[in-house]
């Protein structure tokens, strides 16, 4: 088949998981769970074969394509259309999102299951795939838009899969009512980055006359002439977007909140996919923060920072999921500061790879909780313990094998030990930093070092020990739907870093074709050794700190001590979220109420009611002048007449 | 100064006079005969101003029949003397205050916009002659005479509905 | 022969004290002599008139006036006294039932 | 005096004769024969109408002028005789329950229409003075037709005292218009003005005196006190009436006048006129919001509707602005009477034998016990409010059509401002009906309960196809004005 | 083209069948008076859209006119003059597209004085509909003002506890700017060249007498629409109203509003448009952000979906004085959406209603759980609220927006960059809603055995939520209907933008 014509397949990655979702929502109540989950992921998969397909096509014409089959929005200069983009980047993020996707999607049949159980209300296991289908349906659309309005549909699609997803078990949590606040607070924390992006849209449209990419792209440079502070803007509104998305600084508190969700929907929209929209906002706008070096160092420095900050949180959490969340945020820091500093290759590298592991990260989480919720229905216990609290946990090793296994695999990943797939990307960026980039650099390496750290303090809370609770005694493994989206991923995790080895640069020569002619990023001994250095220090001290823990479950973490207020800190996440409560949050609800009460009923509803109040008391004081004595009634009548001729007389 | 002018101005007093008094007085019979007073001395005065017929007709239809009609009422009703006190706080004050402003500023808009370069005319028999008079009135105002008649009678019969006792049956 | 003036300086001021009469009496039967007196103060001024233009309308009005004002006085005491036969009372002031 | 001349106040004088039979077949059959009286009345009075619409294109100038049939006459007395037929209407129902003596009613009544023909016909000022007198007295007489209520007999000694007092106004300011002019004839009037022979300062201080007498009895502000006690105090058939037909005899008299006489002048009393509208449409519209009594809020109402025809008469001196002032006045008098009379008709027929039952709470439930009169009730209400689709709304737009037309837009806005106010005591009828519960009767009455359809279906019909009367105002020119 | 068989009359006048049919079979009964009604509505709705069949889409001016002489008044002639363009087409298929499924919403909600509901409702569509086809001023303004008898007596008669108050304030509140605006009218009618809207367009009236008009049409308007402050009577209609008549109420009713703007404001007065486009903006933009902010901290569902109304309508009035062709053909789009989204948010408070007798948040949570589909059929609904894309408001509100950003008649691009908060806010608070209503765990017994939709309760929603979609994914043939008239009002105010300079 030629290429152009293979192209022509590119709806389809948004039209599969459609019609997966139509026919659940038509049919899956009926026919069952199994249905459900096969008809999704059958979904799912096939949008993977398109994706390959259009991979096979470009691998033979790297030419970027474009399939605009109907007009959207056409009113005067404004000319905008459902187009779908088939390029190098796209289409890496359509094997990304579409693999991964099919891989939790298959996990999820398994997971979701007990899920529903254990949560009591079975049927919604159908809605469950209904909204990952969605959520595919909508990452597609983000990643194969051909301009920023299309794409901003998926933004904001995803956004609200995540809303859903996260609220899933919207009866559940803090109050009953916690996770329904928890998805209210991620998609009105992405609304505050969209809002960034949507004054970009319109920047870009005021200064370019048109929302297209390569029409827009194409004036970059000449608009940055004529315009810096325009471009300027525009790059940092857009960064707004990509901070809400991606978690950044400093909109990123929604995300460890967003664990509310099943784990699988943490594993690929919060961890793999969707968080990354952010990276490839920047990347796809290469053209544009190439010639603005002002906001390309604000991108680096808000990804730096966020990636260290939410390293430290990560060390002084408990929730197996909540570590793995501050986790990503810092990755996802990685990935911002890394395409910052003008790396797209390395930020997309990284992005593909910490897909894979941390998506593998996430599910056998989820099999670890799910291991520990059997434990917890197995024993019997009177008083449930928190299942995902790591601190119930520990020698989970010998009930869990393989999800130990594959934990391990994707922990190592995450810490950077070579040969897995994060060491390559990692180092990548970190080499990018190296050259001219020394704070930033050194930041990123402690970051690295904290990043094993965490990683090695939670495989031994987790797996290492004895079991501090009859939950975790009596943990067993999760069943082979389950195991084997961690197996595969287990590999991709390891493997991974092939796809840009050093000296080979696969991707950057696939994406060359659409983000330009980069150098390649050489590979400096140096920085590896370091970074490799410093990830099994991080993995030595971690286990050197917590094996040697005090074996009970309320035992105060062993950090505690030394570093405390410290500690402290990282544990209540720097208070942010309560700086946000008393800075934002608080004043915006008394805003509200001062406007909704004092303003709105006191004053503005009043002025009404007083205009009538007004009449009324006028009324009252002109009826007393009708007193009933006709005498007084003469006297008026004389005073009309003394007045009439008075003006007439005098004037 | 005419006879004219010096008979007018002494009436002009009388009159002014005997109309205030009417107003003070307590007792409603002097208040009528003070009018009736009034009465006389304005006949007199239609009476300088060559106006004899219609003096005639003041003395015999107002001083007369009218003010016998409202004597006969007075007598019929009784005398009393009302309760002087004054419920309307600002109504004497102000009645007063605003009469006499009437009176000021009607007489200096008379005197300043009016003057005095008009005077009256000696008696002119034509015009003093009834008999003119009783040819305009039944020529040129024909109707209105014959309006007259209908009000006339249309207050009879008002004043009749007003006085009649109620109806001992009620009514339907 | 004196200025028309004068005259109607006099009715002025009689149909001023017969405003005043009806502003101030509560006798409703002054009241109405009140009233009869500033109908007397319009025919001095048609009289006052009627002699400076040396025509008769102002004449034959008075004549009109008369009747009517006879009329109204049949009807204001035949008024009085239905009133008076239920109130007892010559007093319009008794009568401020109605108001506001 | 020929045959022209009696042809000319044909309508006055059969409803004079007619009244002089009545009177006596009334005091010899009234009693045995109980439909003798209304019967004969109305008949009466449609024989005026008939007599009035065969003078229809016929103006003449008879009585040595005296009379003057127009235009303008044979509107308003076309406006008169159908107030009259309602008023009989009502009459028939009310004065039996209330236990009022019917013959003299019938009578007075039309005596006073008679009285209110000649007003809208008067070619001179004698003319008006009498004609004033001839529809007052009756009404005087009218108001105090009550003998078991003194409010009926305090009503009618309040309106006759400062009705006389009026009176002596209107007579002080003919006298020294006639000193102004030497002669009272309204067009001999107009002559002098334009021979130049005319002490201005004379014809100043006149129009002074008629603009109080008149004001009076259009019930402006601030000669309007006497509206409400009287409205209240007298029986609801004659208030309906007098709140249509001695308002329109007010007016004819006012506009009749100041258009002919006194355009001269205009200058000096157009602000007069301004002030006086602007006083009547809020004091009016503004008092009526606190009243309770269904009665005294209509009175405080139509003293509101006289201020929205004074606005348009406000631009009287120009005379490209005249005609329509006119017009607007007369056509606004027409969906004001058929208004203001269903309105009263249905207070008719609400009202208990007692005279009490005018409460504005003595309507709640009215919509469920007696559909068609709170319907009827309804389309009176948005028609005094103005809102379209009602006669109401063609008349409150040609008089602020004509106002800003004369270039009074402020005035037109004070008007369309306080009408939000009249919506507001409006709409409280309306509630009152519909929205709240309550035992709201309507008696048994037919004939009332016809009435107020009737209206009603005219004053929403008319709304329709309001050219047909906009063309009859219209054509309701005052001779040489 | 003056045939008595015109698209337009029919359309106009056809509810009145339906009126005289309930008049004669009042009695018939409860049911046969709705189906009448609704059949009645449908057939309505049928001749809107053979109206459309008939209407050329690339003609940007009056069309299927007809013009009949009714009366003359003093030397002005009043006709009876309709025509449709691209503007008031979408707002007729709005009208009759509402009001059949606002009729069947009240199947059971409405059980006392069946036909007098249904007249009223017939009624209020044919009033409606005059208002959105007159060409005359005067009798643009005779339909304008007697859309209120009827909603007068539906929010007095079959609304909940406030309604008298409700009633009375929203007339008084419609009135104080309708009359103003009568004013406004007989000045333009009698100074400058009748009252034939047609005539009128871009005739030269003296910027200071534009500024005045301007203003007395545009506070009857504002005051329609709501604009910030004027505000303040329509969250107590909104509330107190039937169902049905809020639905109305917010799709159509408050569309006259922005659609005078349109049809008066802009084309009649350009250069006081010109001149006050910021100002109203400005007020615009404070609407936005403060209905939003009032919403928020509502108890009420009903009152808070009302304070979104003023949010929403906000950005139309921005998008309408942005002047911009993106900003205003998004303006109208937003109209067509609000009617739909509010219209559709209504219909689902009504369902909440009438199970539960309450509105009041505190009342309910977790009916997701209890009624599925009520509860994904709700969200869908607050989805297209938010502006989320792929669903109608979003279109709407960006292009407003994206106009309104780089309106060269705005001169800053920041009324835009304001207004857009708003999309924020909006999500704020109507996630609260959904948060408080649908999530979280069922707390009162009551509602946990609520019934889910009936096959109605679904056919009343449905078409709302598709032309929804459809507006969201495709709203390509609404901006081609919309598009040649709004151009030639463009072009005019470009004309005159540029002779001022």
């Amino acid at each position: 088949m030629e290429s152009a014509q293979l192209f022509n397949l590119v709806p389809w990655v948004v039209f599969l998981p459609v019609i997966g979702l139509v026919v659940n929502i038509l049919l899956g109540k009926r026919l069952g769970e199994t249905f459900s989950g096969v008809v999704a992921s059958l979904a799912a998969g096939l949008t993977f074969v398109v994706a390959v397909l259009l991979a096979i096509a470009l691998a033979a014409a790297p030419e970027a394509g474009v399939v605009s089959p109907w007009e959207w929005i056409s009113i005067g200069d404004l000319s905008v259309r459902w187009a779908f983009r088939v390029d190098t980047l796209s289409v890496v993020m359509m094997l990304v999102v579409s693999l991964v996707g099919t891989l939790i999607h298959i996990y999820s049949i398994g997971y979701m299951h007990n899920d529903v159980r254990h949560n009591g209300d079975p049927g919604r296991y159908t809605r469950f795939f209904i909204f990952l289908n969605l959520f595919i349906a909508s990452m597609m659309i983000l990643v194969s838009a051909d301009n920023f309005l299309m794409m901003f549909v998926g933004w904001e699609g995803v956004g609200l899969c995540s809303y859903l997803l996260i609220g899933f078990w919207y009866e559940k949590g803090t109050n009953g009512t916690g996770n329904a606040v928890a998805a209210k607070k991620a998609f009105i924390t992405n609304r505050i980055g969209d809002f960034g992006l949507l004054i970009a849209l319109f920047l870009i449209f005021g200064y370019f006359g048109s929302l297209q990419f390569d029409e827009v792209f194409r004036q970059a440079s000449a608009v940055a002439a004529a315009h810096p502070g325009a471009m300027l803007l525009i790059t940092l509104a857009m960064l707004l977007g990509v901070t809400g998305k991606s978690a950044q600084i400093p909109l990123f508190v929604w995300l460890p909140d967003a664990m509310a969700g099943p784990t699988p929907v943490s594993a690929l929209i919060h961890a793999a996919t969707m968080v990354t929209a952010g990276v490839y906002l920047v990347a796809r706008s290469t053209a544009f923060y190439s010639v603005v070096p002002a906001s390309q160092t604000v991108v680096m420095w808000v990804g730096t920072l966020t990636a260290l900050l939410a390293a430290t949180i990560a060390l002084g959490q408990y929730d197996i999921k909540k570590v793995l969340a501050y986790s990503t945020i810092s990755q996802l820091g990685f990935m911002v500061a890394a395409v910052g500093m003008g790396a797209m290759v390395a930020g997309m590298f990284h992005l593909v790879t910490h897909a894979f592991f941390k998506g593998l990260l996430f599910l056998a989480a989820g099999s670890v909780i799910q291991g520990m919720e059997r434990g917890m229905h197995g024993s019997h216990a009177s008083s449930e313990p928190d299942p995902q609290d790591m601190r119930n946990m520990g020698g989970l090793r010998k009930k869990i094998p393989l999800t130990f296994w594959v934990y391990l695999i994707g922990g190592l990943a995450l810490s950077g030990i070579a040969p897995l797939a994060g060491f390559f990307s990692k180092d990548e960026i970190l080499g990018a930093a190296y050259h001219g980039h020394a704070a930033i650099f050194i930041l990123l390496v402690i970051t690295a070092f904290l990043t094993a750290f965490y990683m090695g303090r939670q495989l031994v809370m987790v797996f290492f020990g004895k079991p501090l609770t009859a939950a975790a005694e009596h943990a067993s493994e999760s069943p082979r739907v389950v195991t084997i989206p961690l197996i595969i991923l287990a590999a991709l995790s390891l493997l991974g870093g092939a796809l840009n080895l050093p000296g080979v640069h696969t991707l950057e020569h696939w994406l060359s074709h659409t983000l330009g002619e980069g150098e390649p990023a050489e590979f400096i001994w140096l920085v590896a050794g370091i970074s490799l250095l410093l990830a099994l220090l991080g993995l030595g001290a971690a286990w050197l700190i917590y094996s040697r823990r005090t074996q009970k479950a309320d035992a105060e973490d062993p950090l505690k001590k030394p570093l405390g207020a410290l500690f402290t800190g990282m544990e209540r996440k720097w208070w942010v979220d309560e700086l946000y409560q008393a800075l934002i949050l608080n004043p915006y609800k008394a805003f509200a109420q001062f406007m909704a009460e004092p303003v709105d009923l006191g004053v503005i509803d009043r002025v009404g009611g007083g205009l009538a109040a007004g009449t009324r008391a006028l009324a009252e004081g002109l009826r007393k002048l009708e007193n009933g004595y006709v005498r007084s009634y003469a006297l008026w009548m004389f005073i009309g007449l003394l007045a009439i001729m008075l003006y007439l007389f005098l004037r | 100064m005419t006879p004219g002018l010096l008979i007018f101005i002494l009436l002009g007093i009388i009159a002014v006079a005997s109309a205030v008094a009417m107003l003070l007085s307590r007792n409603t019979i002097y208040s009528a005969l003070f009018l009736v007073l009034n009465f006389l001395s304005i006949a007199v005065i239609y009476l300088v101003l060559g106006a004899p017929f219609i003096a005639l007709s003041q003395i015999a239809v107002y001083a007369g029949a009218i003010m016998v009609l409202v004597l006969f009422v007075i007598m019929l009703l009784g005398t009393h003397q009302l309760d002087p006190h004054e419920p309307l706080k600002w109504q004497r004050p102000l009645a007063i205050v605003l009469a006499i402003a009437l009176i000021v500023q009607g007489v200096y808009a008379l005197v300043n916009r009016y003057g005095f370069k008009a005077t009256t005319f000696a008696a002119n028999p034509e015009l003093v002659d009834p008999q003119s008079l009783g040819m305009v009135l039944f020529q040129k105002y024909s109707l209105p005479f014959e309006v007259t008649s209908v009000i006339l009678l249309v207050a009879a019969i008002g004043a009749v509905v007003l006085t009649q006792k109620q109806k001992k049956d009620g009514g339907a | 022969m004196f200025p028309v003036i004068f005259p109607i300086i006099l009715a002025v001021v009689l149909f001023s004290l017969g405003v005043v009469g009806v502003l101030l009496r509560k006798n409703a039967i002054v009241i109405l002599m009140s009233l009869e007196l500033m109908f007397n103060a319009a025919n001095l001024v048609f009289i006052t008139f009627a002699n400076y233009h040396q025509n008769l309308d102002g004449q034959v009005f008075i004549i009109f006036v008369m009747v009517t004002a006879a009329a109204e006085v049949a009807v204001g005491l035949a008024l009085i006294v239905d009133i008076f036969r239920s109130k007892k009372s010559i007093s319009i002031d008794e009568m401020h039932s109605l108001k506001g | 005096m020929t045959l022209i001349d009696l042809n000319s106040i044909l309508p006055v004088l059969l409803l004079v004769i007619w009244a002089l039979v009545m009177l006596l077949l009334d005091v010899w059959f009234g009693k045995r024969v109980p439909l003798l009286t209304p019967i004969l009345a109305a008949a009466g009075l449609a024989a005026a109408l008939g007599a009035d619409l065969l003078q229809l294109g016929h103006p003449a100038s008879t009585f040595n002028g005296m009379i003057r049939v127009d235009g303008f006459s044979m509107f308003l007395n076309i406006l008169f005789t159908l107030s009259g037929l309602v008023a009989i209407g009502l009459g028939y129902d009310y004065l039996k329950r209330a236990g009022i003596r019917e013959g003299e009613y019938y009578i007075l009544l039309l005596f006073s229409i008679s009285g209110m023909m000649l007003m809208a016909s008067a070619g001179d000022l004698i003319m008006v003075f009498l004609a004033l007198e001839l529809l007052s007295i009756p009404l005087y007489v009218m108001a105090g037709i009550d003998h078991k209520r003194i409010e009926s007999k305090e009503a009618s000694l309040k309106y006759f005292l400062l009705g006389t007092m009026a009176s002596a106004f209107v007579l002080f300011g003919i006298a020294f218009i006639y000193g102004a002019a030497g002669t009272t004839g309204l067009y001999g009037i107009t002559e002098a003005i334009n021979e130049g022979s005319v002490q201005l300062f004379l014809l100043i201080a006149g129009s002074a005196l008629l603009l109080a007498g008149f004001a009076f009895k259009v019930a402006a502000v601030p000669f309007h006190s006497w509206t409400p006690d009287v409205y209240h105090g007298a029986p609801s058939p004659v208030t309906a009436f007098m709140s249509v037909g001695a308002k329109a005899a007010g007016f004819a008299a006012l506009i009749r006048v100041f258009s002919l006489d006194f355009t001269t002048i205009a200058g000096e009393l157009m602000p007069l006129f301004w002030v006086l509208a602007a006083l009547t449409m809020i004091v009016g519209n503004v008092v009526a919001v606190v009243q309770t009594n269904l009665k005294r809020m209509l009175a405080y109402s139509s003293i509101a509707h006289a201020g929205y025809i004074l606005m348009a008469f406000v631009g009287f001196g120009d005379a490209a602005v005249r005609q329509n002032s006119i017009a607007s006045a007369l056509f606004y008098l027409a969906a004001y009477a058929f208004t203001s009379l269903g309105a009263w008709a249905v207070l008719v027929a609400v009202e208990r034998n007692d005279s009490s039952g005018n409460d504005i709470n003595d309507l709640a439930g009215l919509g469920k016990s007696a559909p068609a009169l709170a319907a009827a009730m309804t389309v009176f209400m948005f028609s005094f409010a103005g809102i379209p689709l009602t006669l109401g709304f063609w008349g409150k737009f040609y008089l602020f059509r004509t106002a800003i037309e004369g270039g009074f837009i402020w005035l037109a806005i004070i008007g369309l401002l306080t009408s939000l106010v009249s919506a507001f005591y409006y709409l409280r009828v309306v509630v009152k009906m519909y929205f709240q519960p309550g035992d709201a009767v309507a008696h048994k009455g037919q004939l009332v309960k016809i009435i107020a359809v009737i209206l009603a279906l005219l004053v929403i019909g008319l709304a329709f196809v309001p050219a047909l009367l906009f063309n009859l105002a219209g054509a309701g020119i005052i001779a040489g004005a | 083209m003056t045939s008595v068989i015109n698209p337009l009359l029919l359309v106009t006048f056809f509810p009145l069948v339906g009126v005289v049919l309930i008049l004669l079979l009042g009695r018939a009964g409860k049911s046969s008076v709705r189906w009448i009604a609704l059949l009645t509505s449908l057939v309505t709705f049928g001749l809107s859209l053979w109206m459309l069949s008939q209407f050329n889409t690339a003609e940007g001016g009056i069309q299927m006119e007809i013009n009949l002489p009714w009366l003359t008044l003093g030397g002005n002639t009043i006709g009876f003059h309709m025509g449709v363009d691209g503007i008031s087409i979408l707002m007729v298929l709005l009208t009759a597209f509402l009001t059949p499924i606002a009729i069947l919403s009240t199947w059971k909600a409405v059980e006392e004085r069946v036909n007098g509901f249904m007249t009223f409702f017939l009624l209020l569509e044919m009033g409606m509909m005059g208002v959105f086809l007159s060409l005359d001023m005067v009798l643009f303004y005779i339909f304008w003002e007697f859309t209120l008898v009827p909603m007068y007596f539906l929010i007095g008669l079959w609304g909940s506890q406030r309604r008298v108050y409700a009633a009375i304030k929203f007339v008084l509140y419609t009135m104080a700017g309708s009359l103003l605006m009568l004013a406004g009218i007989l000045w333009v009618g009698l100074t400058y060249g009748g009252f034939d809207l047609t005539k009128l367009t871009g005739s030269a009236i003296p910027l200071t007498a534009q500024l005045w008009l301007f203003g007395a049409f545009g506070l009857a308007f504002a005051i329609k629409v709501p604009m910030w402050p004027l505000h303040s009577w329509l969250p107590d209609a909104h509330t107190e109203a039937p169902t049905a008549g809020s639905v109305i109420l917010a799709g159509v009713l408050l569309k006259m509003g922005a659609y005078g703007f349109l049809r008066f404001n802009l084309p009649i007065f350009p250069q006081a448009t010109l001149k006050l486009a910021p100002w109203m903006a400005g007020l615009a933009v404070i609407g936005i952000l403060y209905g939003a902010l009032v919403a928020f901290r509502q108890k009420d569902v009903k009152r808070l979906v009302a304070y979104s109304s003023i949010s929403h309508l906000g950005f139309v009035v921005l998008g309408t004085f942005a002047l911009t062709a993106q900003s205003v053909q998004g303006a109208i789009l937003q109209m067509v959406n609000h009617g739909l989204s509010t219209g559709a948010l209504f219909l689902i408070v009504g369902m909440l209603y009438e199970r539960r007798h309450t509105r009041l948040m505190a009342d309910f949570g977790g009916l997701w759980r209890v009624t599925p589909l009520l509860g994904s059929l709700a969200l869908l609904t607050v989805l297209s609220s938010v502006g989320l894309p792929g669903l109608n408001g979003f279109v709407g509100e960006f292009t407003i927006l994206l106009g309104a950003f780089n309106s060269p008649f705005l001169a800053s691009p920041w009324f835009a960059a304001v207004a857009t908060l708003g999309v924020i806010l909006a999500a704020v608070y109507l996630l609260h809603m959904f948060q408080q209503v649908f999530l979280g765990p069922v707390r009162h017994e009551e509602n946990e055995k609520l019934a889910d939709l009936s096959p109605r309760e679904i056919i009343v929603l449905a078409p709302i939520l598709l032309v929804a979609f459809w507006i969201g994914l495709y709203p390509k043939p609404f901006f081609e209907l919309m598009s040649p008239a709004v151009e030639q009002l463009l072009a005019l105010i470009q004309t005159v933008a540029q002779t001022a300079h």
